[in-house]
């Protein structure tokens, strides 16, 4: 396996690295790129990546420990919530970006925890319930926890959150560097970039270690797992935390950015279409699940781009409700995207075998 | 000559469950600047043409951050819209940013409240409706003590928030306080919790989906007290989910009827031709909020926004919807009416014209 | 033999999984009434055989008759229909279905309820374990006890053709012994079997024709008395540890 | 006398109605091969199951090395030294079967987080170490050349070795093996046999519940019948061989005299 | 306690409704193992043909027809069409993905329910349809509490139909085919049973009671809109999750439990928190609820504890 991987490596490493390189570049002009077509679509960019930390920290929990969560969204919202109380008006607190941040991710982490708690017996699809339901216990306390004593602000929302500012660069204004014009939305890219590609370190990295096999082993069977020595629970736990704090990480991002979070940003709907960037892309597989977070938070923006331009092309005249026609496409492009490729568009290795290893069933 | 083309801007909802609103506040939009393309109005030296730049911004705050960023993008001269207070209230700090003015619908007051200058209304805030609201309950209904009830949604809590403010004010009392959501359908056991309390009126702040189903069951458990609501109740909707049981419902509106508008006839039947169809209850008012746009302009001779902003904040003028329409500081409309009306034979009655001129 | 004497008639059969070929150009005939075993080892590619009779796995070549008619295609619930009956590797059990019901199963496609009854009885006398605990669900049941529900259950599903994949794994010895004296008594009253099984030995014993397996292919064939005499089949399936 | 490895008193496990484990007692010795024989669904499994702590027992206790087994949680019992493989077949299906086997080092092995994370010299090294013990386990039990073989694609022999593999990757004092020989002919278990031999004489003590008399007779040094539950018979092979009660209950007449062709068991052990 | 008992009358009239579409999630749960999230919208179908029925039957005229004939005709209408629209989503969307990741068939069902609202909003439109006000409020008190006509046949029906269903699973042909199937579908294809048929049947008739259950719905609250499956299918999912999904008889203690849960719930968070906390905390009361049970008995109230044999 390793001496494999060891000649490969000096084999292809100069085009690989061109590749690598190359990929870098795209990257760091990419906001350029699309600035030019309008800010609108760096936003749309930073959103994608915002899904993508969401998609990876899902990920962990579902791909690879193989834990069904419904209520992951409720961790983002503990991520922008913190945010927001942290660094808004709201308490008239303005802490720093770098004691916010750790405070987000902590405390995602901790419900992360929590949530795990009392679920570790439940397999499968009573655990979807459950986490289900703790993602609408969440939702439900920020909308309502503004009485008896003001702590959310219920579903006003919050207002006027704090940009994210570094030794006095603030990521929310424009700005000259160089002579070069870089705005909000273009700084809080290379933000966002850099912790996104954290993440994916560290998930590459832990999916290729002791703790990952642990989670795959948790996966495939349970009683074996327990009877090769490991602690299912804590193992568990510690996929449900790692998730989390991803989802923390989000969130706390998402809040300085719109400067505004309400609970009707992490409803149930919002779950779900994580779930499926991750199921869709290729759960388990980190590439995958990137594609996956990037095309379903793109796609219907696209659509929404192209569907009333194409009936007034085509009838002259928007005939069909355009909303319609979007959910519709994406409903469809849901069910024959599994129907075709059922592991996801760009599989893992594991997850392809479970299709094609049919054999036995369950005796 | 070149023309001077000057974009404006708008959101709100065209897609989804409250699209049919976007839908009416767009026409009126429409309307005005149809009638501003034929006056011929001179902006910047040249003949002024007026575009109207449309996002549906779904009615969630996220979209709405997005469609703002967009429509700064196409580089408009102001902003008129959101719909919603949850919209509103994000994307007006885009706007800001960008230094364009913005003309939003009714919303929360926290809109008005953030020390921006460029955020402005075209109709009464939420406060505002649901003062009168309450004061009409306590004095007009005689009821003294009332029952609660939202959706949790910004519009609900904040109205019915409004209106528990304003009948502590006029010396009733809030007896029970319950909560729904804007998707149930079954309020059973909270009107049989708000039923053994016996209050003497119940207000609802929530839409008509709901309000409908509430006041038939209301009725099936043998609550004698009136329903009393906000402007999404004042519609047709609410007739037909209701029934017979809708005799007997309060609702009250921004604005006034209108028949009472000062030039509310004219502008009907102009949208009927225009659109085909009766406009709604925000058509009106979104017309005005463009002309009041234009109106800046034209002082200011220019579309530019930083020009014509200070004209947009001492505009004084009057339109389709008042007579005497004005900025206070906040932005805030200096004069409001709200009027209530009531379920008579299964149609919606005006019952009485509340006029106020905050501060 | 003739064909028509032939109740299953296997002609040059391929079966792949992805791209391996778990057996190939396989030729295997079963008289009517008779008793064949088909032995080989672990991986020979004799369950896939039996599955691809059964069409629980697509066939990429070849022929299946039986009694005379092509059956490559046939779902499985139609070859039931038509007398022809499997007891898969590993029981196939219905774990959270009673034993009752899980014999009640066997006589699924029959519509003779009194038969069936009468079947039912025969299977309970012959396994009186099973008759124990007629209302427990199967799925607690040990595994030998496992293995008898699922050869009464085929019992009850009146076989022509019967096709048993090592019904005697796991068992203990006097259940094996038991075992395969219901299988010489079904034998005996005239179903045709073809027995997959590792203890070659009791097979090779029980049966009167033997087809040995390797790698997906037939290596040899002959009469069981002869097949056991053979020193490659003593080597390498009886055990016998001198030749190895 | 020998060291005593495990011992267990009276242990009781109902199901329901069922008494699938009457006080049962018995004790195991350091270097044993422990034979575990009865009728179907004469307590076997239940047993093993009972001992790796996956049932707790409703009474009874069981000494292993000084620890109490129905005190520890299932997975504790693999790190005090106890490894079992199951009677229906339970790996990692999706898994290589080197992965299966890496994963039985999990709790000999330590990197965290912070290792994963960092992938440091030391996680680097005990990863190098983890895959290249395991590749030595594939060896051992002769599946080597099936390292990267997905586990569910094997034959159920090769399933059978590497469910062993797996378990020896814990490092166990005791080795529980639930009907290894299941489904495998003659000659296979011949094989299956040396391995089982060697496993003990690298000093793993084994407990094998098992039909195949002549591989339970020629193996092991002690053999424990149970019967509806309760203990039948303990003793030497060829002692429990020849007892009638044994015979009738579960041998047959045909499998005694079978059995009583093979080596017996203690004689093998005698000659180390 | 008349408000007790008003409160129960409420819980127990819709735990009813619950029951019933839970059924069909806990059918087809049972058998194919999948979270069917389309039910709910099955359910709206149901909701929204039969409301436009009776609309066009009676809706202007009320005096044209008897109302309950017009139900009726309603009913033996929107049954079929939910029939039709469970089995083409199980033929066309599921069927294919019989061998897949059960997570690829949970996407597909979410696919498939974000398919049938728009084509329901494209239909239908996104205005509340609603129904005609025919049924004679006809009401009995009971103490101080008041009891309607509508709520008694709503729980009579529901019971009978349940009833039903249980003796069809657990005493016919085709319910022991489902059941093994649930379990094996392999060999139960080996003992004969075409389990194209047998799955294709638990779709038929979870979605007939779907149907029964949306017009149980639409003649109750009066009202039905194309996006009103979410929220009752995911209380029904709920529901069949607290009796212990795949269980006939937990779907139905699970429904009714559930009303009764949310009524007591909202009827009674505020005393019990002294106003602390209000019936905006209905939702997690009845989670609440919902992960103690499942804490203690990890596969819901009836689930089926399956000993793990190792
Ligand atoms: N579902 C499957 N996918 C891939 N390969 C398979 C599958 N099922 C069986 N195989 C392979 O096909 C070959 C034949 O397997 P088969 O189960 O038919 O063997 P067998 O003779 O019955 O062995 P055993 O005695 O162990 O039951 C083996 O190499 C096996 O690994
Ligand atoms: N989880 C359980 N629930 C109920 N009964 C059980 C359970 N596990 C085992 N049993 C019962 O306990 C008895 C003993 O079963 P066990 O599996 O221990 O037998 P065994 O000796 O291993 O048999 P075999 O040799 O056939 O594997 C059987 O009658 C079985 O039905
Ligand atoms: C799958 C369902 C039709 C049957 C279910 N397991 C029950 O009996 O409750
Ligand atoms: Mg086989
Ligand atoms: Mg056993």
């Amino acid at each position: 396996m390793s001496t494999q991987n060891a000649a490969t490596r000096s084999g292809v490493s100069l085009k690989v690295w061109l590749g690598i390189a190359l990929f870098g570049v795209v990257l760091a002009i990419l906001p350029f790129i699309l600035g030019m077509a309008g800010q609108s679509w760096v936003r749309t960019l930073n959103f994608a990546l915002l899904y993508v930390m969401l998609a990876l920290g899902l990920n962990v929990v579902v791909g690879f420990a193989g834990l069904l969560d419904l209520g992951y969204i409720a961790f983002y919202a503990v991520g922008a919530y913190v945010w927001a109380l942290l660094a808004s008006p709201h308490f008239g607190l303005h802490l720093p970006f770098w004691m916010v941040l750790p405070a987000g991710v902590v405390l995602a982490a901790f419900f992360g925890a929590m949530l795990g708690a009392p679920t570790l017996k439940l397999r499968g699809d009573y655990l979807a319930i459950v986490t289900l339901g703790f993602g609408e216990i969440v939702r439900i306390f920020m909308n309502n926890l503004d009485a008896p004593i003001n702590i959310t602000n219920g579903p006003q929302g919050i207002n006027r959150i704090d940009d994210i500012s570094i030794f006095g660069f603030d990521f929310g204004r424009s700005q000259e560097i160089l002579g070069l014009r870089i705005t909000g939305p273009e700084k809080y890219y290379y933000l966002l970039l850099l912790l996104t590609i954290i993440i994916v370190v560290i998930c590459a990295r832990l999916q290729n270690s002791r703790i990952g096999r642990a989670w795959e082993a948790v996966r495939e069977d349970e009683i074996a797992a327990k009877a090769m020595g490991i602690n299912t629970r804590n193992i568990k736990l510690l996929a449900f935390t790692m998730g989390a704090s991803f989802g923390g990480v989000a969130g706390a991002m998402f809040a300085s950015m719109q400067g505004f979070v309400s609970p009707e940003s992490f409803s149930l709907t919002e779950s779900i279409m994580v779930l499926c960037m991750v199921v869709l892309g290729g759960m388990g597989n980190i590439p995958g699940v990137i594609l996956g977070a990037i095309l379903l938070s793109v796609f219907p923006e696209f659509l929404r781009a192209i569907v009333v331009p194409i009936q007034q092309a085509v009838f002259g005249d928007v005939i069909v409700d355009p909303e319609g026609i979007r959910m519709l496409l994406f409903g469809f492009a849901l069910v024959l995207v599994m129907i075709f490729r059922p592991a996801g568009l760009w599989p893992s290795a594991v997850r392809r075998r479970e299709l094609t290893g049919a054999k036995g069933g369950q005796a | 000559a070149e023309n001077t083309v000057v974009k404006l801007g708008f959101a709100a909802p065209l897609t989804g469950p409250q699209s049919h609103y976007g839908e009416d506040m767009k026409n009126g939009l429409t309307l005005a600047l149809e009638e501003a393309n034929k006056q011929n109005i001179q902006l910047d030296g040249k003949p002024a043409t007026f575009e109207l730049v449309s996002r549906d911004d779904q009615a969630d705050p996220r979209m709405a951050v997005q469609v703002a960023q967009q429509i700064v993008d196409e580089e408009v001269n102001g902003v008129l819209g959101h719909f919603n207070s949850g919209t509103t209230i994000p994307a007006s700090s885009v706007y800001n940013d960008a230094g364009l003015p913005q003309i939003a619908m009714a919303t929360s007051p926290e809109y008005t409240d953030q020390g921006y200058d460029t955020t402005f209304r075209m109709m009464t805030s939420d406060t505002q409706q649901g003062a009168a609201a309450g004061q009409f309950i306590v004095n007009e209904l005689g009821a003294k003590t009332v029952a609660l009830i939202d959706d949790r949604t910004a519009y609900g809590q904040g109205l019915a928030d409004q209106v528990a403010k304003a009948v502590e004010a006029a010396g009733g009392k809030v007896i029970a306080r319950e909560y729904t959501t804007d998707k149930a359908n079954d309020f059973t056991s909270i009107l049989t919790n708000i039923k053994s309390k016996e209050p003497a009126a119940i207000f609802f702040g929530g839409l008509d989906a709901q309000s409908g189903p509430m006041r038939r069951q209301m009725v099936t458990l043998g609550i004698k007290a009136p329903l009393v609501s906000g402007e999404m109740t004042r519609s047709a909707t609410f007739l037909k989910l209701a029934g017979e049981a809708a005799n007997g419902t309060y609702a009250s509106l921004a604005g006034v009827p209108l028949k009472q508008m000062a030039a509310g006839e004219k502008f009907q039947s102009n949208y009927k031709e225009r659109f085909k169809v009766e406009p709604g209850v925000y058509a009106p008012y979104a017309y005005d909020g463009a002309w009041n746009m234009i109106t800046a302009m034209k002082e200011a001779g220019s579309a530019k926004p930083k020009a014509y902003l200070p004209k947009l904040a001492s505009l004084q003028r009057s339109g389709a919807t008042s007579q005497n329409i004005a900025y206070d500081k906040k932005g805030d409309l200096k004069e409001i009416s709200v009027t209530i009306y009531e379920v008579k034979n299964d149609k919606w009655e005006m019952v009485k014209t509340m006029v106020s001129k905050a501060n | 033999m003739s064909q028509a004497d032939n109740l299953l008639e296997i002609r040059q059969l391929d079966v792949a999984y992805g791209g391996i070929k778990a057996v190939r150009a396989m030729d295997l005939t079963v008289g009517r009434g008779e008793l064949v075993s088909l032995i080989g080892a672990n991986g020979a590619g004799k369950s896939t055989t039996l599955r691809a009779i059964c069409g629980l796995v697509p066939v990429s070549g070849g022929e299946i008759l039986y009694d005379g008619k092509s059956i490559v295609g046939t779902p499985s619930y139609m070859l039931v229909r038509q007398s022809l009956v499997m007891v898969p590797e590993g029981r196939g059990i219905f774990g959270q279905l009673t034993i009752e019901e899980n014999l009640a199963m066997g006589g699924y496609s029959r519509n003779d309820a009194a038969g069936v009854q009468r079947d039912t009885e025969r299977v309970l006398d012959l396994f009186p374990r099973l008759a124990e605990r007629r209302r427990q669900s199967a799925g607690t049941l040990s595994g030998g006890e496992q293995q008898m529900l699922a050869m009464g259950r085929a019992m009850i599903s009146q076989p022509r053709l019967l096709l048993l994949d090592e019904p005697s794994m796991g068992l203990a010895p006097l259940m094996v012994e038991k075992i395969f004296e219901v299988i010489r008594t079904i034998a005996a009253e005239g179903v045709t079997i073809l027995l997959i099984e590792q203890n070659a030995k009791l097979a090779l014993e029980t049966s009167n024709r033997g087809y040995v397996m390797e790698s997906g292919q037939i290596i040899l064939q002959g009469p069981s008395g002869q097949l056991l005499d053979d020193p490659k089949v003593r080597a390498a399936y009886l055990g016998e540890e001198e030749a190895v | 006398m020998p060291d005593l490895l495990l011992v267990a008193n009276k242990l009781n496990k109902r199901f329901g109605g069922l008494q699938a484990l009457s006080d049962v007692s018995f004790s195991i010795c350091k270097g044993d091969i422990y034979g575990l024989i009865g009728p179907n669904g004469a307590g076997k499994t239940t047993l093993f199951n009972v001992l790796t702590s996956l049932y707790v027992p409703e009474s009874g206790n069981c000494n292993f090395m000084g620890h109490q087994l129905t005190r520890l949680k299932p997975h504790q019992i693999a790190v005090v030294g106890i490894a079992r493989t199951f009677q229906n077949i339970r790996l990692f299906g999706n898994l290589s079967a080197i992965e299966n086997v890496m994963i039985g080092r999990h709790i000999r092995t330590r990197a965290g987080l912070w290792g994963a994370i960092s992938r440091n010299k030391r996680t680097r090294d005990e990863e190098a170490a983890i895959e290249q013990r395991a590749q030595q386990l594939l060896d051992y039990v002769g599946i080597g050349h099936r390292s990267n073989d997905v586990a569910q694609s094997l034959p159920y022999g090769d399933q059978r070795r590497l469910e062993i593999a797996r378990a020896l990757a814990t490092e166990p004092t005791l080795l529980a093996l639930d009907e290894p020989a299941a489904g495998m002919n003659a000659s296979e278990t011949v094989v299956l046999r040396r391995l089982i031999e060697k496993i003990r004489d690298d000093g793993v003590t084994v407990l094998l519940i098992e039909h195949d008399m002549k591989l339970v007779m020629g193996l092991c040094n002690r053999v424990l019948v149970l019967e509806y539950g309760k203990v039948l018979a303990e003793g030497k092979p060829a002692d429990v061989q020849r007892n009638p009660k044994v015979i009738e209950a579960y041998l047959g007449a045909g499998a005694a005299s079978e059995a009583a062709k093979a080596p017996a068991g203690a004689t093998t052990k005698d000659m180390q | 306690m008349d408000i007790l008992i008003q409160q129960l009358i409420n819980g127990i009239t819709v735990g009813s409704v619950y029951a019933l579409v839970a059924l069909g999630y806990t059918m087809v749960y049972g058998i194919i193992g999948l979270i069917n999230f389309a039910h709910g919208d099955v359910v709206m179908v149901g909701a929204m043909v039969a409301t436009t029925l009776v609309v066009t039957l009676i809706g202007a005229d009320p005096g044209s027809m008897a109302a309950w004939l017009a139900i009726v005709i309603a009913l033996l209408v929107s049954i079929p069409v939910c029939m039709a629209l469970g089995w083409l989503a199980e033929r066309y969307a599921y069927r294919p993905l019989r061998r897949a990741p059960r997570l690829a068939a949970l996407i597909t069902a979410i696919g498939v329910s974000i398919i049938i609202q728009n084509i329901a909003m494209m239909v239908w439109g996104r205005n509340y349809l609603s129904f005609p006000h025919v049924i004679e409020p006809v009401v009995f008190p009971i103490g101080g509490a008041r009891i309607s006509l509508l709520q008694i046949s709503i729980i009579v029906i529901a019971t009978a139909i349940m009833a039903c269903l249980l003796l069809v699973v657990h005493r016919t042909r085709l319910g022991t085919a489902m059941r093994a199937t649930a379990q094996n579908r392999e060999v139960a294809g080996l003992m004969g049973v075409n389990i194209n048929t047998v799955i294709s049947a638990a779709f038929l008739i979870g979605s007939a009671l779907a149907a029964v259950a949306g017009v149980m719905v639409t003649t109750y609250y009066g009202v039905a809109q194309y996006t009103m499956g979410f929220m009752l299918g995911l209380k029904a999912f709920t529901a069949a999750v607290l009796g212990g999904i795949g269980n006939l008889g937990g779907a139905m203690l699970g429904g009714l439990l559930l009303g009764i849960i949310e009524s007591l719930g909202a009827g009674y968070i505020g005393n019990l928190t002294n106003g602390v906390f209000g019936s905006n905390y209905q939702d997690v009361f009845s989670f609440i609820v919902l992960i103690l049970v499942l804490v203690f008995r990890p596969s819901g109230l009836l689930g089926e504890r399956v000993g793990d044999r190792a």
